[in-house]
This record gives structure tokens, C-alpha cells and sequence, in this order.
């Protein structure tokens, strides 16, 4: 077989500006790129000599499609910095504020992104004309999760309510009930969902995965919790970088992620899925079960499933949250001293890293930032070359579309995994 | 649901019969109500026309008053009302409020002499005037017509040139900033105060209209007091940003008049100790 | 005639008002201020009347809300969107300044051609109006005899007595809406009272205007060189044409309406401190510097409204003095331009 | 009826926010997409660059290096409308908050050999091509964006109130984060049309939409600076979204 090369530029459905290159020689990947080739945006170098208090507004510009992650995650960084507890309500409200970005991004992604390759569209837009029903629900999910969003934190894109310490303006009570109508109607919808993707036809894959989510003791963990790997290791944020370490690879602005020093590493629903299974709600686990996915799900092409797995988990999460009313208390005060926090929870796509040192008048000293694409990326060129034997037979354009599908299976969101972390300050 | 109130905003429809190029920035549009009445007003009054979906735009009502099948509007295009209006053709139906506006005090003038002093789009305000002295020619003593654009592209109503020439005891006399190359002129080259050289005015017996932009009118009405016309006689219609046209909206005010039921006809004497009347 | 009602009869009192169909609106008190918020039955006891300053956002947005729609146009069809004249809204609590406010904006909407949604919304009010029991640092009613009293303009009148309100009543309407409330008559001590309250409110107010002759200072400091300084300091934000109770300046737009494919023409408060206010076609601005904003706003105020409507268009409310980022003081400005203080 | 709109929607340099309030529209986009032929939407559509000429482009993102600048003049030159969409196409954006530090060290504290990484200052669109209209906010309004999409379908440039965040607020009745609590609140010089969203959640505005032409940022400073905020936090004000033109600072 000749030798040939695979470039898919500017790979389309997913959020960011990435392409993959692969190269193939006698059936055989030689090399995988997933070049990212996204501007980078230097967040952490131009986060130092900015407030503390401005990180969860800030960092939320690292990504428009997971805002909510960011300003959770640096928030609770800085507040484990000044070791602010917060109180039950609260941090449960977080937790809702979470979700509804997760069934956002998740509902995004089943119906907009994946689903047009699964029902042959180039786009769901093209799809509309065909499928009105199935587009106006994904539409009709995305809303509930973005009122949701804009209940609790003001907006759907960069929410304004929270903040170091709490939230600076509680949801108001007349919302509620229009909100909690919505979530039930969602729920018949997203259930609607798991049954639609059940029915697609996955390509068979089943590579060996390390799996690393959050867990906790207490429910299925988004923001609460450490995180635990499927091949037996539990750790804190604070020892994180004991764990997870980043190396920089030439082709591309993002940088590799390797577990243990050596492993690659899926976050991601997967592995919250797979881990976590145990604490979903009935509902979800039911659904689960109906579609013929339980633990350990395998097939990356699958998370779809998962996915829509998740959003009934969120519906029912968030319900329960915002049923028991959202008093809460004004935000904590702060006081600022010389320290450092750092904080993991789960964004849409996965293990989400943040940590920051700041002074006494709290300055941000240093900032390190790891999202959940940085996590997957080097997993996605290992899966590159282990599915791509068992399909190397296909034409170049099948192959680049089954390929960009494994791609999207990670859902990547390239707008963020632009960043790196600190390695060092050459002042010249 | 209507409470039995006149609700002054609520448009009635018009049926566009005409679109007319000026120039290539200038429309005219022949219009005639859908309700069959006819829009009676008086020369110097403007209406407001609605693109819907777009807004609401003041224009001057520049057609013969007496004429009471149809009116017009001449319309510069400048933004979005005007831009969307542009696009509009015949049989198209917009929506009209009004006549609004104190108009040219042409009843106190009547015995009077006339002079007209047009700047571009200015002219629009002033046709009705023009219209309105051909039909009871009478009434007026002489009538002169100063007008004055940038090019010769940027006059209006240059097709009826002719037959206002004609008018008896009525003269045309015309100005353009410049004259681009290839562009036969056979008239002066200049502003237009400088046209007031081929008027002999009996000051006392002389009544002034004068629109344009607003530094033509600055440089106009300075130059008729020096000359020494009675600024009572001296009428500028002036021009404003404008929402409601019934006094509601406050856009328009100069000082404590509103140009839109104040004016936008003013004479010197009044506006001469306002505020912010010339930019 | 006159009344007394007990201080803890308010809720009583406010819960009585609803029972007569009336949409009840009353002062609630907020973190820092009150405002002016729907009440339903059970939330009379949230009525507060213990309030200086006055109310955020002023009485206005209720006859002339920040944003309404005027007209929406479907399928080649004007609908009026006019608000029910003959529905019934009771407001409790409003200060003199804001009654007087109420009838200035009632001679700009009222005046011909009549604005009918302003025209149905005040038919439809019915005004429960308070004295003043005491006045803060921003408070200048006195000039313009605007408080901190009523003579007239309501429907009913409170005065705060310390353990009980005497209550008048101004108008039909209000009279038949206590016809069935019992309430003993107020006695003539309690009008001494109500009497001497005033006169001690009067004794607090600290700024004054000194409207005498104001008109022919106002039209001479047009070229004054302090509008320039004011420019320097204004930050043109506009909060002023927001908080005053009598501005009422609107812009007016159209906005689609897309799923029944029309438009909507709605107005917005709008203000002469903005650019955008003045400006017309190709560039051209007629207040294009700061400082003639701030002259247009200080002059309609302190001048163009006599012309206008009859009488000066401030009621001394003080909510632009206290509002303004930068600290400008109207009071300040006009004492200046007389030269009564540097 | 007239054609549909052609329209494509681009991203520089950006976190993709502006794009998904476009997604946001939800239900409402489908009507939007009666009068309007997206050409170019990579985030959701599989279609290449378009090489038909476009009525209308939604450019989102700074440019923060050469090939943006070069892609971004390609679509200009495709485009009859250019619209620069967010904080970002507008201003620059969080984007241009490093412009401040010198080139060369902001890539080196993020990356271990910043050799690789390319990239100069970031500069709104402005900087390098004719722009028709703007949306601003960071990220932008999603009634603007629908307003600002329908004025274009009925061939009329879009228009935005020319109002400040602080009139929105006084509108909403909220007390004054300033006033009240002393936060330097950049609501008076800001182009309004977000609702006062940040101050109406206790939160002082931060100025993501920009300054409106004719308010004076100098006059704000002044009263910041009277009522005591420390110079350092003005400045940090000062250079966030919008890098203000303040005399000295
Ligand atoms: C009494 C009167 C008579 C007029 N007669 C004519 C006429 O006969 N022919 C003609 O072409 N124009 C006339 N105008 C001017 C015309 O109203 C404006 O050019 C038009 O409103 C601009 O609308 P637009 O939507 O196209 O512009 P916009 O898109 O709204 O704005 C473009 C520019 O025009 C300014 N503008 C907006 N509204 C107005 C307004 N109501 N008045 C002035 N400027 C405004 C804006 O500030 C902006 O600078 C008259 C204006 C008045 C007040
Ligand atoms: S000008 Fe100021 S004091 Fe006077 S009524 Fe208006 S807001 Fe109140
Ligand atoms: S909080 Fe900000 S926007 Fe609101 S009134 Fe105060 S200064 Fe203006
Ligand atoms: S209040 Fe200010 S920072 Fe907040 S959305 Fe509006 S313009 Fe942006």
C-alpha cells in the first residue's frame, strides 16, 4: 500500500480552530498531529498583576463554550488559596450553575456537532429542513440549560453572579417556577436524546484507556471532590502536578498531557461514566441501561451516549438543587494574604485544572491553568493510530471523515486548550 | 385595542405611484394615500414616513400643495430609514404621520417680494412655495429663486427648471461649488450668497426663505441682516433630529422652541437669542 | 375631610386598597434605598413609608416606562398596544415633589396632540400621596413650592403624626375609596400637628434655589465660561435624564419581531446628555461638546420650561444631585451663575 | 422577496463566546435562517471558505498575528458588510491586556520553547480593515445580534442607542455600586444596551462594551480618584476590555 498523508484542515463541528494530520505508511500510522493552530492567548502571563478577585471573570474568557467551568474552578482555587469554606447551599448551587453548562455544551454536541455525521448532514443546519423535530429539540435542550444558566449566574456566555466567596446576587424567586416547568419538559426531551443516539450506528473501537475523573463520595462529582484514575490512583488538586505532567510538542499551540509521566489520558463523560456510575441518579442509570451502555464504556465514538446520558443526570440534579429553594448567603469577604490554591472540577469535557499563587494585597502572582482538551489531546492522536489499521483499506475522504468523528468524539474545545502552563520566566 | 384616544403615532398607509431619481443619492417618491383622502398641507409642513421594520424619518413635503391626488417626498439617502427607502418601488406602502409644522408664512407675505434661497436638498421645503406662486401669481410682487449645490449632479428638480423660468416675473439663478470636468455649466461657480448680487431687494417690501445646511444658513442670514432685510422677514427652516413631530419626544428643541410644532419655519427674530440653533 | 389611621394599620389600610381592584404600587425598602414595587395582598406588611430620599427609579417609569411598546405592525397591520385606561392602579406613598413632577409631565403629554398611552395610564392612576416628615441634604422642594406639603394633585394625603397618619382626602375617587374603611375623624389638633410637622420639614431643607428673576440670568450666563469647567467634570452618563422625574425625552425604534415575522415600534428614555441626542445626518451635531449638554439640561430645567409650559421644570427632588457620578450640583451651578457663591 | 442574506461568521483570536450566543439563538435562529444563507459557519457546518463574494461578515476575534491580519483582509475583501462582533473584533479584548507587557515574555511565561508560538499584539479589527457596524460586549447581546442580522436582511446598516450602562441601570431602579459601595464602576462612559447587566447583579460594570462617543472618561477618573479608589485599581480598571484613552495612565 502506498504511502499517504492525511490532512484534515481546519476540522469543522468542533469549537476552535485545530486540524489533524496523519501519516500513514504500509497500513500504518507513522505519525499523528492534532495541530492546533489557534492563536494563543497568553492567559496566564497576562493573568499576573491582576486582581484575585477578577480570576473567575477573567479566566471565564478562556472559553465561550464552557465559561461556567472556568469561573467555578478559578473561584474555588482562589477561595482554597484564603481557605474559604463555603457553606452547603451554596456550593450546591454551584453545582447547578455546573450542570446547566454541561447539558448546554452536551446538548450542543449531540445535536450540533456529532449527530449531522451520524444522520449524514453536513451541518444540523442542513439537517433542519429534514429533521425539524429532532433540531428544534436539541434547540429546545439548549434553552432550558441556558435559562438555567442565566437563573443562577445572569448570563449564559461569561456569567457575572459568581464570585470569590459566593455569589453576588442570589437567583430571584419569581424565576423558579417558570424553570422548574422547563427542567420537567426537559426531561421527557432529553430522554428523547438518549433514545436517538442509542439508535445510531457506531463505528466499532475499542482501545484501552486510562480514565481520570473527579469523584466524591457525595453524588456524581462536577465540583466537588478529587480526582481518581481508573488504574487505581486517587489525588487532590494540590498534588495534581504530581500526577499530570505537560510537555510542549512543536506542531501545535497546545501542549501534551501525559499521566504518570507517561501515559496518555481520557477525561471527559467517559470517565465519569466509568467511574462514577454508582452515584448517577435512577433516572439517568435507567436510561443508561435502556441504551445498552454501562460500565466501562470503551468505544470513545460512544460518549455520545454518554453524553446524553449526562444531560438527564444534570435535569434531575439541578431540579432536585433548585427545588429546595436558592436562600443563600452574600458572599464570604475576603482577605488577602500571601498564598496559593488550586482547584480540579469537571468542565463538559472533562478534568479541568486551576491554580494560582497570590500576594497579600492579592495580586495574582502566577497562574497555571490545564483544560480538559489539553488533558485529551495526546489520547486523541493514540487513538489516531490504533484505530487507523483496522481502516486503513478506507479512501482517503471516508477516512478523514471517520477520523474527524473520532476527533469530535472528544468534543475538543480548542478556544481553551490554548494555554500551557508555567515552565519558566526568561527575563531578558 | 383602540381606547377611543387619537393615538397620534398609529401611521396611516400611503401608496407609493412614483420613484423619481434626482441624483444618485436623491430620490423623489409620488405618493397617494390608501384611504383615498387626500394630505392636505401647507408649504413648509413635513411629514414623518415610516419603513417599517426600519423607523420613522421627517421629510419635507415638496409637492404642489393644491395638487390633492398625491404628494411627494424627496429623500437623501444618509442612513437606515433613508437607505431602506431607497430600495422602495412603486406600488411598495409606507407609512405616513402628519403634516406637521408651522409652514411658510406665505399669507403674511402676500403682497410681498420674494426671494427663495435654496442649498441642495433645501430646495424640497421650497418647491410647494414655487408651486404655490404659479397658481396665484398675483399675489407676489417678484420672485427670485437663488440655488446652490455642490456639483450640478446635486441639484433636485432640475426637470422643472424650465417651466419655473417660465413663471412670470419669476427668475432661476444657479450655483455649484464645482464644476467637475466634463460637465457642460453655464451658470455661476461660487456660494450662493453671492447670487444675492443679481437681486435689487425693496427691503421693506421683501420677504426671505431660505434652506439649506447649516453653515449655508449661518453664512446667509448673517449676510441678508448685513444687507439689512428686517430680520422679522428673514425665514429659515431649520432642521433637527426628530423621533415623535408632535412635541412629545424632545429631540428638537432649540432653546425652548421645538422645531417640529414651533417651527421648523422660523423667522430670525425669533430664534435669534437661541442656544445651539447653528452647529 | 379628614382621618386618622393607626401606623400598624398601613398593611390593613394598603390590603383594603387591593380589595377594591386596585394594582396597589408602595415604597418597599431595598439594601440601601427605597423603590416603588408591585404589592401583592400578602405582601402588605413590606410597605414602608419610612423613607427620606425618594424613590429609585423616579415615579415616571409608571407613566412612561423605560421601554414600551407603541405599535406593532404585522402582516401590513398597525395594532396600538395601548395600556387599559380602565384598569385601576393605586400608588401609596408618593412625595409631593414626585405629585408635582406627575402634573408637570402631564402638561408635556397632555398638551395636544395628547399621548394616549400616557393619557390611559394616568386615567387609570389613583395617587395616595405623603408629606414629607422630615427632608435630607438633597432636598430643595421649598424653591419651587413643590413641598414638602400638597395642596393638591391627589387623590388621598398622608402626613405622618408619629403613631398614626392623618389622612385627607383630594379627590371623588379617593373619597370613595375609604367610603367603607372605618377611620375616626382627625380632630383639630391633629391638623396643628400635621401643621407644625411641615413647618419643621421646611426648617430642614438646606439648598436652595433663588428663582427670583431666574429666567433673565439663565438666558445671560448662556455663554458662561463655567459650562465649560462643568464639561471637565460630567461624565455624560446621562443618570441625571434618568432619575429626574420630569425629563421625558424618548427615543423611538423598530425591532423585529421574529416569530410573527413583524416589527415592534417601541420608545426608550432617552436624554440631552448624550451625543447621539443631537446629532443629525452626515456628522452634523448641534450640542457636539459636553458642556452645551449640560447647559441644554441645567436651562430646560431652570428656563425653557417657563416658556414652554408655564412654570420651571425642577421640583427640587435632589435625585440629580444625589445620582451624579461626578458630584455636580444643580442648586451649586445656579447659585453660581447669580454669583451668590464663587 | 428579496434574496437571502449571505453571511459568514469568522473567528480571529477569541474564546468563541460571540459565536455561541449566535448558537444561543436557539429557536429563534431557525427564524433568523429564513432570511439568511450562512455560508461560513465552521463551528457547526462542514462548509470550505466561501469564494462567493458575501453580503455580510461576522467577523469575531483579535488579531493577534500575521495570518489573521491576511485572513482577516480576505474577508473583507469578500464581504460588502463587515460587522466586528464582541469585545474582541472590537477592541481587542481581554486579548490586548498583554499588549502591555514586551513582546517576547508573555509567550515565554506560558511556553517552555515560545520560538514556536507566534504572535504580536492584539489589535481589533479596525486596526487593519474598513469596519461597517460593531457588536459590542464581550460577549455580545443576543437581541442586538438579532436586531443587528435583520436590519442587514432589509439592506440597512444596524443600529445600536447610542445610551450608557449607567442610564440602563437607572432605569432598572438599582442602587449605585459606586455611590453605595465606592467600586469604581465604569457604567457612566460605557455604551449601554447589555441591561446594566453587571450592576443589576451587584457587580460594577467593567466596561466590555466599550467607551460611548461623547462621555468623558478623564471626568469618571476624576470622581473615582475623589471618592478615594487607589491609583493601582484605577489602572486595572483602565485595561481590561477596552484600553480607555485616559490622559497620563
Ligand atoms: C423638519 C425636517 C424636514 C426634513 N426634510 C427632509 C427632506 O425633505 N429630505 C431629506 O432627505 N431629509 C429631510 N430631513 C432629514 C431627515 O429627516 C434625516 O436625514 C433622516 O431622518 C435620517 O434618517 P435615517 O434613518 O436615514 O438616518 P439614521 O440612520 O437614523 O441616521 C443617520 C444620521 O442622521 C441622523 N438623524 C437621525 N434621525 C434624524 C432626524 N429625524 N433628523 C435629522 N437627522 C437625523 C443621525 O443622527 C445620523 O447621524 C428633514 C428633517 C427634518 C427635521
Ligand atoms: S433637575 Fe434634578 S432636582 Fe430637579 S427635578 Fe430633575 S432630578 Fe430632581
Ligand atoms: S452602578 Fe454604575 S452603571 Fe449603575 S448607576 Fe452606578 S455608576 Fe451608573
Ligand atoms: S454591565 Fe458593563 S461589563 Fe457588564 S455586560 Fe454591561 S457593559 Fe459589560
Amino acid at each position: 500500500m502506498a504511502d499517504r498523508t492525511i490532512v484534515y484542515e481546519y476540522i469543522s463541528r468542533v469549537e476552535g480552530q485545530g486540524s489533524l494530520e496523519v501519516t500513514i505508511s504500509g497500513g500504518e500510522v507513522v505519525d499523528a498531529k492534532l495541530k492546533i493552530f489557534e492563536a494563543p492567548r497568553f492567559f496566564e502571563a497576562f493573568l499576573r498583576g491582576r486582581k484575585a478577585l477578577e480570576l473567575p471573570e477573567l479566566t471565564a474568557r478562556i472559553c465561550g463554550i464552557c465559561p461556567i467551568a472556568h469561573v467555578i474552578t478559578a473561584a474555588k482555587a482562589v477561595e482554597n488559596a484564603l481557605e474559604i469554606a463555603l457553606d452547603e447551599k451554596t456550593i450546591a448551587l454551584r453545582k447547578a450553575l455546573a450542570l446547566s453548562g454541561i447539558m448546554q455544551s452536551h446538548a450542543l454536541h449531540v445535536y450540533f456537532l456529532a449527530a449531522p455525521d451520524f444522520l449524514g448532514y453536513p451541518s444540523a443546519i442542513a439537517a433542519s429542513k429534514d429533521l425539524a423535530d429532532v433540531v428544534r429539540r436539541g434547540f429546545r435542550l439548549k434553552r432550558v440549560a441556558n435559562m438555567v444558566s442565566e437563573y443562577i449566574g445572569g448570563r449564559a456566555v461569561h456569567p457575572v453572579t459568581l464570585t470569590v466567596g459566593g455569589f453576588t446576587k442570589p437567583p430571584h424567586a419569581d424565576g423558579l417556577e417558570k424553570v422548574h416547568n422547563a427542567l420537567e419538559n426537559a426531561l421527557r426531551d432529553a430522554l428523547e436524546t438518549v433514545k436517538l443516539v442509542s439508535g445510531f450506528n457506531y463505528p466499532e473501537f475499542e482501545p484501552n484507556h486510562v480514565n481520570v475523573a473527579l469523584s466524591s463520595g457525595d453524588g456524581y462529582a462536577i465540583t466537588e471532590g478529587f480526582a481518581k484514575a481508573s488504574s487505581g490512583e486517587y489525588f487532590e488538586s494540590r498534588d495534581y502536578r504530581r500526577y499530570v505532567s505537560e510537555e510542549q510538542v512543536p506542531h501545535s499551540n497546545t501542549k501534551r498531557s501525559m499521566f504518570k509521566n507517561n501515559s496518555a489520558f481520557e477525561v471527559g463523560p467517559v470517565s465519569r461514566f466509568n467511574l462514577n456510575y454508582e452515584s448517577l441518579c435512577n433516572t439517568a442509570k435507567e436510561a443508561a441501561e435502556k441504551a445498552g451502555i454501562k460500565p466501562p464504556v470503551k468505544n470513545p465514538f460512544k460518549s455520545t451516549i454518554v453524553r446524553a446520558v449526562e444531560i438527564v443526570q444534570a435535569i434531575e440534579e439541578m431540579r432536585s438543587i433548585l427545588g429546595e429553594g436558592v436562600s443563600i448567603p452574600p458572599p464570604r469577604k475576603t482577605r488577602f494574604r500571601q498564598s496559593s490554591g488550586s482547584a480540579l472540577t469537571e468542565a463538559p469535557r472533562g478534568l479541568l485544572y486551576h491554580s494560582y499563587s497570590i500576594d497579600r494585597d492579592g495580586n495574582v502572582l502566577n497562574a497555571d491553568i490545564v483544560t480538559p482538551t489539553a488533558h485529551n489531546s495526546w489520547r486523541i492522536e493514540r487513538d489516531v493510530f490504533e484505530l487507523v489499521p483496522s481502516v486503513a483499506h478506507l479512501d482517503d475522504e471516508s477516512l478523514k471523515r471517520l477520523l474527524g468523528m473520532l476527533v469530535r468524539a472528544y468534543d475538543p474545545c480548542i478556544s481553551c486548550s490554548v494555554h500551557a502552563f508555567t515552565v519558566k520566566l526568561n527575563r531578558t | 385595542m383602540s381606547n377611543g384616544f387619537e393615538n397620534p403615532y398609529v401611521p396611516a398607509f400611503a401608496k407609493v405611484v412614483e420613484v423619481r431619481n434626482e441624483n444618485s443619492i436623491t430620490k423623489t417618491f409620488t405618493m397617494s394615500m390608501l384611504n383615498g383622502e387626500a394630505l392636505r398641507f401647507r408649504p413648509g409642513q413635513f411629514n414623518i414616513v415610516s419603513y417599517f421594520g426600519v423607523g420613522e424619518s421627517a421629510f419635507s413635503i415638496c409637492s404642489n400643495p393644491e395638487e390633492r391626488n398625491t404628494f411627494e417626498n424627496t429623500v437623501r439617502r444618509v442612513g437606515r430609514v433613508t437607505t431602506a427607502l431607497f430600495n422602495v418601488k412603486p406600488g411598495d406602502v409606507l407609512g405616513i404621520r402628519g403634516p406637521y409644522g408651522k409652514p411658510w408664512p406665505l399669507e403674511k407675505a402676500a403682497g410681498n417680494d420674494l426671494i427663495l434661497i435654496a442649498g441642495g436638498m433645501g430646495l424640497a421645503p421650497l418647491r410647494p412655495v414655487i408651486h404655490y406662486v404659479a397658481r396665484h401669481r398675483d399675489l407676489y410682487g417678484s420672485v427670485d429663486l437663488l440655488y446652490g449645490a455642490r456639483t450640478p449632479d446635486d441639484m433636485i428638480y432640475t426637470y422643472e427648471f424650465e417651466s419655473w423660468r417660465n413663471i412670470p416675473n419669476m427668475r432661476l439663478y444657479l450655483t455649484v461649488d464645482y464644476v467637475p470636468q466634463n460637465v457642460k455649466w453655464e451658470h455661476d461657480v461660487g456660494v450662493v450668497t453671492e447670487l444675492l448680487r443679481y437681486v435689487k431687494p425693496r427691503m421693506r417690501y421683501t420677504t426671505v426663505f431660505v434652506c439649506g445646511p447649516e453653515v449655508m444658513m449661518k453664512f446667509t442670514a448673517q449676510l441678508l441682516l448685513r444687507m439689512g432685510f428686517y430680520p422679522s422677514e428673514v425665514y429659515l427652516s431649520l432642521e433637527r433630529r426628530m423621533k415623535c413631530g408632535i412635541g412629545k419626544c424632545g429631540h428638537c428643541q432649540i432653546g425652548y422652541k421645538y422645531v417640529c410644532k414651533d417651527g421648523p419655519v422660523f423667522n430670525l427674530e425669533e430664534i435669534g437669542l437661541l442656544p445651539d440653533v447653528i452647529e | 375631610m379628614s382621618f386618622i389611621i393607626k401606623r400598624e394599620d398601613i398593611p390593613h389600610f394598603s390590603r383594603h386598597v387591593i380589595s377594591k381592584g386596585y394594582t396597589l404600587f408602595a415604597p418597599v425598602k431595598g439594601e440601601f434605598k427605597h423603590s416603588f414595587k408591585k404589592i401583592a395582598e400578602n405582601q402588605v406588611e413590606d410597605v414602608s413609608l419610612d423613607f427620606v430620599r425618594t424613590t429609585m427609579p423616579p415615579l415616571k417609569s409608571l407613566l412612561i416606562p423605560p421601554r414600551e411598546t407603541l405599535l406593532k405592525i404585522r402582516n401590513g397591520k398597525v395594532e396600538e398596544t395601548l395600556p387599559d385606561a380602565t384598569s385601576r392602579t393605586a400608588i401609596l406613598g408618593v412625595h409631593p415633589c414626585d405629585v408635582n413632577a406627575m402634573s408637570l409631565l402631564e402638561r408635556v403629554y397632555m398638551d395636544r396632540p395628547k399621548d394616549p398611552y400616557f393619557e390611559a395610564r394616568r386615567k387609570s392612576l389613583l395617587v395616595i400621596a405623603l408629606n414629607c416628615k422630615t427632608a435630607d441634604e438633597y432636598c430643595f422642594c421649598t424653591s419651587f413650592g413643590t413641598g414638602p406639603s400638597l395642596e393638591e394633585g391627589f387623590d388621598l394625603l398622608l402626613t405622618d403624626l408619629g403613631d398614626r397618619f392623618l389622612l385627607e382626602t383630594g379627590s371623588r375617587k379617593g373619597a370613595e375609596l375609604i367610603s367603607d374603611f372605618y377611620m375616626p375623624r382627625a380632630t383639630s389638633t391633629d391638623i396643628l400637628e400635621k401643621d407644625d410637622t411641615i413647618r419643621r420639614v421646611k426648617g430642614m431643607i438646606r439648598r436652595h434655589v433663588n428663582t427670583a428673576g431666574l429666567q433673565r440670568i439663565m438666558i445671560g450666563a448662556l455663554y458662561n465660561p463655567i459650562w465649560n469647567e462643568l464639561a471637565g467634570m460630567c461624565t455624560g452618563c446621562g443618570a441625571c435624564n434618568m432619575v429626574c422625574p420630569t425629563c421625558f425625552c424618548f427615543n423611538m425604534t423598530d425591532e423585529p419581531e421574529l416569530d410573527s415575522g413583524g416589527t415592534v415600534r417601541i420608545r426608550t428614555w432617552d436624554g440631552c446628555l448624550l451625543w447621539e441626542y443631537a446629532e443629525v445626518a452626515l456628522g452634523g451635531n448641534f450640542r457636539r461638546d459636553l458642556s452645551a449638554r449640560i447647559r441644554q439640561f441645567v436651562n430646560h430645567k431652570m428656563n425653557y420650561w417657563l416658556n414652554q409650559y408655564g412654570s420651571l421644570g425642577c421640583v427640587g427632588c435632589g435625585r440629580c444631585i444625589e445620582q451624579c457620578p461626578a458630584g455636580i450640583d444643580i442648586t451649586r451651578v445656579v447659585a453660581r451663575l447669580r454669583g451668590e457663591t464663587p | 422577496m428579496v434574496d437571502k442574506l449571505k453571511v459568514g461568521v469568522f473567528k480571529l483570536t477569541s474564546c468563541s463566546g460571540c459565536q455561541m450566543v449566535l448558537v444561543h439563538l436557539e429557536e429563534s435562529l431557525l427564524e433568523v435562517l429564513k432570511h439568511i444563507d450562512l455560508k461560513y459557519f465552521r463551528m457547526v457546518s462542514d462548509d470550505d471558505l466561501p469564494n462567493e463574494p458575501l453580503d455580510a461578515a461576522l467577523v469575531e476575534g483579535a488579531v493577534t498575528n500575521e495570518e489573521e491580519a491576511a485572513m482577516l483582509k480576505k474577508i473583507r475583501r469578500l464581504s460588502r458588510f463587515l460587522v466586528a462582533t464582541g469585545a474582541c473584533a472590537a477592541t481587542g479584548g481581554v486579548n490586548a491586556m498583554k499588549n502591555i507587557t514586551p513582546e517576547g515574555e508573555v509567550e515565554s511565561i506560558v511556553y517552555s520553547s515560545p520560538e514556536y508560538v507566534r504572535s504580536g499584539k492584539a489589535f481589533g479589527l479596525n486596526e487593519y480593515v474598513k469596519v461597517d457596524a460593531y457588536l459590542y460586549g464581550c460577549p455580545i447581546d443576543r437581541n442586538e445580534l438579532v436586531n443587528t442580522l435583520m436590519s442587514l436582511v432589509l439592506r440597512v446598516p444596524p443600529y445600536i442607542p447610542g445610551l450608557t450602562v449607567c442610564m440602563e441601570c437607572k432605569m432598572k431602579g438599582n442602587e449605585c455600586v459606586f455611590l453605595t459601595r465606592r467600586e469604581p464602576c465604569l457604567g457612566p462612559v460605557t455604551v449601554g444596551g447589555c441591561g446594566a447587566l453587571c450592576p443589576s447583579n451587584n457587580v460594577a460594570c467593567e466596561g466590555c462594551r466599550g467607551v460611548l462617543k461623547g462621555t468623558n472618561v478623564n471626568g469618571l477618573v476624576s470622581a473615582w480618584e475623589k471618592a478615594g479608589v487607589s491609583p493601582e485599581l484605577i489602572r486595572i480598571k483602565l485595561r481590561k476590555y477596552t484600553v480607555y484613552p485616559v490622559a497620563g495612565r
